[in-house]
């Protein structure tokens, strides 16, 4: 919870200006959308932060995005499989697409970043492969599958804002993966071969076969979220979609108060992570700017953001050792 | 044990040794650095895989099965447990969390946090650490570390406890704690094994002690034939000699002066007193005594208020600065705040003297070797190989390395924490040979031990600390164990030795 | 420039003697989309047709790539390359380097600076001024936004012009430009703005429901890359505003064709880059057998663009999936 | 030399592959080719190999060969600078970029991993809308100054390979950052604050000074690489230029055998890891793979490559042991 105070300060002074300057910001129309796009990065950024917490990292994310979620109407549409073939396939393959990374990191100790980097390339390759670079959508059918993520629920006495169905998924994810972490033996095991693997080792705990875990968790949520992605979406471009997604992941976890060392998470930091996001982006459309600047907008306001929220903290623990200093004198 | 032997590349680390513990024993293990005592342990305890041999441990009816130890797991399925030389824990748990770790009770997966609270505090209690079991394991001081990995080890509840180097960060009340429930464990008919350089210790509680040399066994004595002298000998191969009296120090220009420092680290009280030239002044003082935060903050490695002066100009800036005007520290960690574990002994040596001896920042490689290859020997480094990388050194041999570092470039200032941690008894006079001559040739030398044979051994002048003040000041003449205590656990300074 | 052009031509006359029986000929997109794929299922199809090997390559990375692929062809001693140049102004030295050592012609963009011996394709201007008519036919007035995939290539930024000029009701005039940041207001329409998503199709979806959000009055929209449209549609059924606001779409679209049939698109302007495929690959095989004649005096060889609306939408449906069908048979091959 | 082996035998086996099965690859020309690129993105790899051996990322390579690149036409054409006065300034602003970096890691203490990506996004962004989106090029003209990138050096004796002018920055860059590491105290010290940062401190290395350094000479390079891509490529589009060209630098760096936790570097294996990657893509073409299994292949050589090196590495180091034992015995 410490850790995320500072993302929850930064999240709140970016809601501020928006509401203050941000046309129809305010609406529950628009709040709708973006609960619905912070529930979709988020499940990405959790698996992020899961990998993260072992020290590792996923530049893969975003290429296990792309081909889980052009296979789905690939093979709905394309292979005429059915819906239910499709579903299980897609995440058992995404799945395996983590343990396939994990058993190279742990088994042969090759570097996550190279590992997944190659993933990167790979998987976004096969996808545009097997597709033949032809972008594949649900084309106007198949309502009642997309209907997982599209489906919208009316909250009692809220005009005008219907709960995104996405909404439940990062929910139900965010309380597992918290507790995970917090409560359960796993999770602590997990926390700490992040921060000393060979001491989590000495005492006995399995380190490859979580760190593995972690890789084959976060490759699966990439996947199922690839799917949201695109059953929201409709239809995607094998050669650009899900570009740059592990970054904003990544971003997303560390300004949620994961260090890329490891050892440390939050899984509120998370979400609010990727809700600063997307609120930044909405915000920069109904401000009017220039989406030349979306960049350069996003780019510095996480750094002033980030740097305030570094300057803050020591300001107070400086304060806090002064006081402490008197109390004791 | 039978025939049980480890080799690296390059080196053999153990050879064909034949042993045997009992129940309700202590078995002490000493030798020199790198004898291979740790390599020893670790495979008792299955972290390192033994080249060769067998391993049989007796099941709970008694009866002796050979047993395979692939991974920790199998060795605490076996009733065996360790603690290791180096510090092992993972910080960002909390204390309940790091002594449960790997093991913590928990139903269906879910952690039962309440009774592992419970336990902790049992079991830290039983160390002597009142503490509360959800402080966080990065907020101990190191010895606190120590006790907390002492706890973990004897919460297993093993029949066969191995204890490598306890005592090394331990002062000297811990260390009695330890020792007591030592005997309380053999008096339950635990299997005891454990490793010391303080022989002292080893008189004391040993029921048979082992000699290790280069890997192989060359002695065993049995409790009351022998004496420290007789093991000092089996060790070392002849008899150490005692240092003589260094004159006094006392008209000596003052070199280092330390005035109201504060670290602001842990909040102490200010902190006054100055170091003459070729004077060595020993800090000593109980567990968290505020010793470390001292020679922190003199080396910049710890913001402070107040102010040093070294020959009567401030010392100011971060540590990089302070070491150019010639102050240099060997921290307590070593491994984490001393060593490059992955580089070779001579990058490691060689750094400080590096930034003297360049011309035009060019490594001088012809003349770094030669220091090198001269540290090494000058430090007796085992096995003297400059190329070998640190991280497959005994524990001892680290620490003449993080010595030799500073050795090489004779600091005006030098300041020691724990200098002789982990180091074996003929390596002590030697390294405490190497810090008088240092400080004959003029420099100031404070250093921090929980030692107090190491501070009566090498303290011209020893400033007794406690709770983060200053509770005193003895000269090396006046000094006795008894007078320093009395002074670090807050006693009143008895006649004449009040500085 | 004239030298290079002339030396083609010469070595054009020279084939005529001796022709080269099996040519192996390339065409070089300016990117990955799926009018790209139905461009290739023409070069493949018009290959096997006319006996002569295909490489198709689509650069993914912009004009570095497109560069290294067109260099590496060259060496690979390729027989002639149709491409359709990202930055045409600028790169005149990869392009000389193949009209060099091959054949060059170009597609989708035209370089006429550059030693190309002809242009396949038609004027995104006036398709931008077809797509603008249409919407000025299904739209009276009110607020317009423009989405696009990005605005620094040539043809987007005339496409672009192009239907703000059709929309307005002004003269054409191709040099004309107007500032994509500033808020038009004329003849009645209100043009609120033009987005971009650098391919980025989330966040293509989010900048259309952004401003469908901001404007509530929103009029009319246009998407004029292929995914701009199928994503408005997207939108305009997720947040039931079929009818409420108007699309004039830009190519073949899958759900856009389909919306144009249910009837909550006004139509969309297509191109027709089978027939680029398909020509580029022809034109290329004459050079190689000694022919020029296809190449008017111009040097333009031109595949108009076409309105799609809802009468006719169902033949051309049909006619596209069976083209397609056939190139991947033929690439399987 | 030891840590580059396994990238040489890599680059060697693709080498082979190329030369019996790729069209016309080694003919002079293509060669010639090779070489240039090689060069151009080894420069971009030096330099992340240089905020590697300090432990650090720099995910803004890219953004900052943007940003430079681009602003060299803009600044001569648009603005009509003098090129006396551009190339000084955009290498300053290069530089200056890779300080704010350095002093937000070193004095504020931020992640590494953060401040670049927030800088990958801000100079994209500046790069943005300073060009208003319009692709920034020579229009044939300066052809002197372009000549920097651009003159190719006949050798005497070899036929049709003439030597790229970008081969020379490379080699001097080379050797430089090879002796700087290896041989001067500096060097020393970036690898020790790498290896271990508390105890390069505790020894009295200035790290904060030498950390911030590396960040400086990452972007420098950067910027640098950025003016020669655009000299070669003579244009660019500010959204699409130098994307991901921090991922080929750095993978390059660590296929080169940086490890990412630092302290480690071999310059040969880095240019040799920059050269594997772009005959790669060149063989890709040469042989007539589609280009859109470039990626899967790149993706899946190297990571078959890396594995395979490690088990070659564990298969040799286990034989040694025992053949150690046995001579002992
Ligand atoms: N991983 C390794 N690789 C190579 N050699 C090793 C490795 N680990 C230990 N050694 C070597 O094995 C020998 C025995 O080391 P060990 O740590 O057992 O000594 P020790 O008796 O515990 O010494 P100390 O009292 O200094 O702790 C030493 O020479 C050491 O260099
Ligand atoms: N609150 C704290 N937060 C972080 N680190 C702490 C804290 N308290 C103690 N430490 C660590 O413990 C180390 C030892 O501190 P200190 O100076 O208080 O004790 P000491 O007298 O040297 O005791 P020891 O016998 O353990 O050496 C410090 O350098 C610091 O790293
Ligand atoms: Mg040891
Ligand atoms: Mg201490």
């Amino acid at each position: 919870m410490k850790k995320a105070l500072g993302i929850i300060g930064i999240f709140a002074a970016i809601f501020l200006v928006a509401s203050l300057y941000g046309e129809n910001f305010l609406t529950g129309i628009n709040l709708q959308q973006l609960t619905n796009r912070t529930a979709l990065y988020s499940i990405l950024a959790l698996g992020a932060s899961i990998v993260i917490v072992t020290g590792g990292i996923d530049l893969s994310i975003g290429s296990v995005v792309c081909l889980a979620g052009i296979s789905v109407p690939w093979l709905l549409v394309e292979q005429e499989w059915s819906p239910w073939a499709v579903l299980p396939t897609v995440l058992a393959g995404s799945a395996a697409i983590g343990l396939f990374h994990g058993l190279l990191i742990t088994k042969l100790r090759l570097q996550p970043f190279l590992v997944t980097l190659c993933g990167l390339l790979l998987y976004r390759g096969i996808a545009r492969w097997m597709t033949g670079d032809q972008s594949q959508g649900f084309q106007g059918e198949f309502g009642d599958v997309r209907a997982i993520a599209l489906a919208k629920f009316a909250i009692p006495g809220i005009e005008n804002y219907r709960l995104p169905a996405t909404v439940i998924p990062m929910v139900v994810l965010a309380v597992l993966i918290g507790l995970f972490l917090s409560r359960t033996v796993w999770g602590r095991w997990l926390l700490a071969t992040g921060r000393n693997e060979s001491a989590a080792r000495y005492s006995g705990v399995p380190t490859a076969r979580l760190t593995t875990l972690s890789y084959v968790s976060c490759s699966l949520l990439a996947g199922f979220g690839g799917m949201l992605f695109i059953f929201d979406i409709g239809s995607a471009q094998p050669s650009d979609f899900g570009n740059f997604y592990e970054l904003y992941a990544i971003a997303a976890a560390v300004l949620g108060g994961c260090s890329l060392r490891g050892g440390e998470a939050s899984v509120i930091g998370v979400i609010v992570g990727a809700a600063t996001l997307q609120v930044l982006r909405n915000t920069i459309t109904l401000v009017g700017l220039s989406s030349q600047l979306e960049f350069a907008v996003i780019g510095a306001v996480l750094l002033i953001g980030v740097a305030a929220d570094e300057l803050v903290r020591r300001f107070t623990s400086r304060r806090l050792e002064r006081m402490g200093a008197v109390a004791k004198a | 044990m039978r025939g049980v032997g480890r080799r690296y590349a390059g080196v053999t680390a153990l050879a064909a040794i034949d042993l045997e513990a009992h129940a309700g024993e202590v078995l002490a293990i000493v030798g020199e650095n790198g004898a291979g005592k740790s390599t020893l342990l670790k495979i008792l305890s299955g972290v390192v895989e033994p080249s060769e041999g067998t391993i049989e441990v007796a099941d709970r009816a008694g009866v002796l099965r050979a047993v395979r130890l692939d991974g920790v797991r199998d060795a605490s399925r076996a009733g065996i447990a360790l603690v290791h030389q180096e510090l092992n824990l993972a910080e960002n748990l909390d204390l309940a969390g790091s002594i449960f770790l790997g093991r913590e009770p928990s139903r269906f997966g879910v952690l039962d946090l309440r009774l592992m609270r419970r336990e902790a505090a049992k079991w830290l209690a039983r160390v002597g650490l009142e503490l509360d079991p959800s402080t966080l394991c990065e907020k101990l001081p190191i010895a606190h570390r120590q006790l907390v990995e002492i706890a973990k080890a004897l919460s297993t509840e093993a029949r066969v406890l191995i204890l490598d180097e306890p005592t090394s960060s331990l002062s000297a009340r811990e260390t009695e704690r330890l020792l007591a429930i030592i005997d309380e464990l053999r008096a339950a008919g635990v299997c005891i094994i454990f490793v010391s350089h303080h022989l002292d210790e080893v008189v004391r509680i040993a029921d048979r002690v082992v000699v290790l040399r280069d890997g192989r066994q060359t002695g065993e004595f049995l409790r009351g034939r022998y004496d420290r002298a007789s093991i000092e000998r089996a060790m070392v191969g002849r008899d150490i000699a005692r240092a003589a009296p260094r004159t006094s120090r006392a008209g000596e220009a003052v070199r280092l002066v330390v005035d109201s420092v504060v670290g602001t680290h842990h909040r102490r009280k200010p902190i006054s007193f100055d170091v003459r030239a070729g004077e060595i002044v020993g800090l000593a003082g109980l567990v968290g005594a505020g010793r470390t935060e001292v020679l922190e903050a003199i080396a910049g490695v710890v913001r402070h208020s107040g102010r040093v002066t070294l020959d009567g100009v401030a010392l100011e800036g971060d540590t990089a600065a302070r070491v150019r005007r010639g102050i240099a520290i060997v921290p307590e960690d070593r491994a984490r705040h001393g060593l490059f574990l992955e580089n070779p002994v001579s990058m490691n040596m060689s750094l400080a003297w590096l930034d003297r001896h360049s011309r035009a920042r060019l490594v001088p490689t012809a003349s770094e070797s030669s220091l090198v290859a001269a540290m090494v020997a000058r430090m007796q480094l085992r096995p003297p190989q400059p190329r070998r990388r640190v991280q497959t050194l005994s524990g001892g041999n680290q620490q003449k390395t993080v010595i030799g570092r500073w050795m090489a470039v004779d600091p005006a200032v030098l300041l020691l924490d724990e200098p002789t941690r982990g180091v074996d008894i003929g390596a002590r006079a030697e390294i405490h040979a190497e810090v008088r001559r240092l400080a004959d040739a003029g420099s100031a030398v404070v250093f921090a031990s929980s030692e107090l044979e190491e501070i009566l051994m090498l303290a011209d002048r020893i400033i007794v600390m406690h709770e983060g003040s200053i509770a005193g000041e003895i000269h090396a003449q006046d000094a006795t164990e008894v007078a320093i205590m009395r002074l670090a656990t807050g006693g009143a300074p008895s006649e004449g030795h009040n500085a | 420039r004239v030298d290079l052009v002339a030396a083609q031509k010469a070595r054009i006359a020279e084939l005529k003697k001796s022709p080269n029986t099996r040519p192996h000929v390339a065409f070089v997109s300016n990117g990955v989309a799926d009018f790209w794929t139905i461009a290739k299922a023409g070069a493949i199809a018009a290959g096997k047709e006319l006996g002569c090997d295909v490489t198709v390559e689509f650069p993914g990375g912009g004009l570095g790539d497109q560069k290294r692929m067109l260099e590496d062809l060259v060496i690979k001693g390729i027989d002639g390359i149709s491409v359709s140049p990202i930055d045409p102004t600028n790169q005149a030295e990869v392009l000389s380097l193949v009209a060099e050592k091959s054949f060059l012609i170009t597609n989708d963009s035209d370089a006429p600076s550059a030693p190309r011996l002809c242009y396949i394709g038609m004027d995104n201007y006036d398709a931008g001024l077809m797509c603008g008519k249409l919407a000025r036919e299904g739209c009276k007035g009110g607020e317009v936004a423009i989405f696009i995939g990005r605005l620094e290539q040539d043809n987007a930024k005339r496409r672009r012009q192009g239907f703000i000029d059709g929309l307005l009701g002004r003269t054409p005039d191709a040099t004309r430009y107007d500032e994509p940041a500033k808020v038009l207001t004329e003849a009645g329409y209100t043009i609120v703005g033009t987005w971009t998503d650098s391919f980025d199709r989330a966040k293509a979806k989010a900048n259309i429901e952004d401003v469908m959000i901001k404007y509530p009055k929103l009029a009319l929209m246009t998407g004029l890359f292929e995914y701009n449209s199928t994503l408005a549609v997207e939108v305009i059924k997720q947040l039931g505003k079929e009818g409420k606001v108007q699309l004039a779409a830009f190519d073949e679209g899958a759900d856009v064709i389909a919306a144009i049939k249910e009837g909550f698109v006004l139509g969309t302007v297509v191109q027709d880059p089978y027939g680029y495929g398909f020509e580029s690959v022809k034109v290329l095989q004459a050079f190689n057998k000694g022919d020029m004649s296809m190449v008017p005096a111009n040097g333009i060889i031109s595949i108009p663009a076409r309105v799609i609306r809802k009468d006719n939408a169902e033949s051309f449906w049909k006619d596209l999936k069976a083209k397609l069908k056939a190139g991947k048979e033929a690439v399987a091959k």
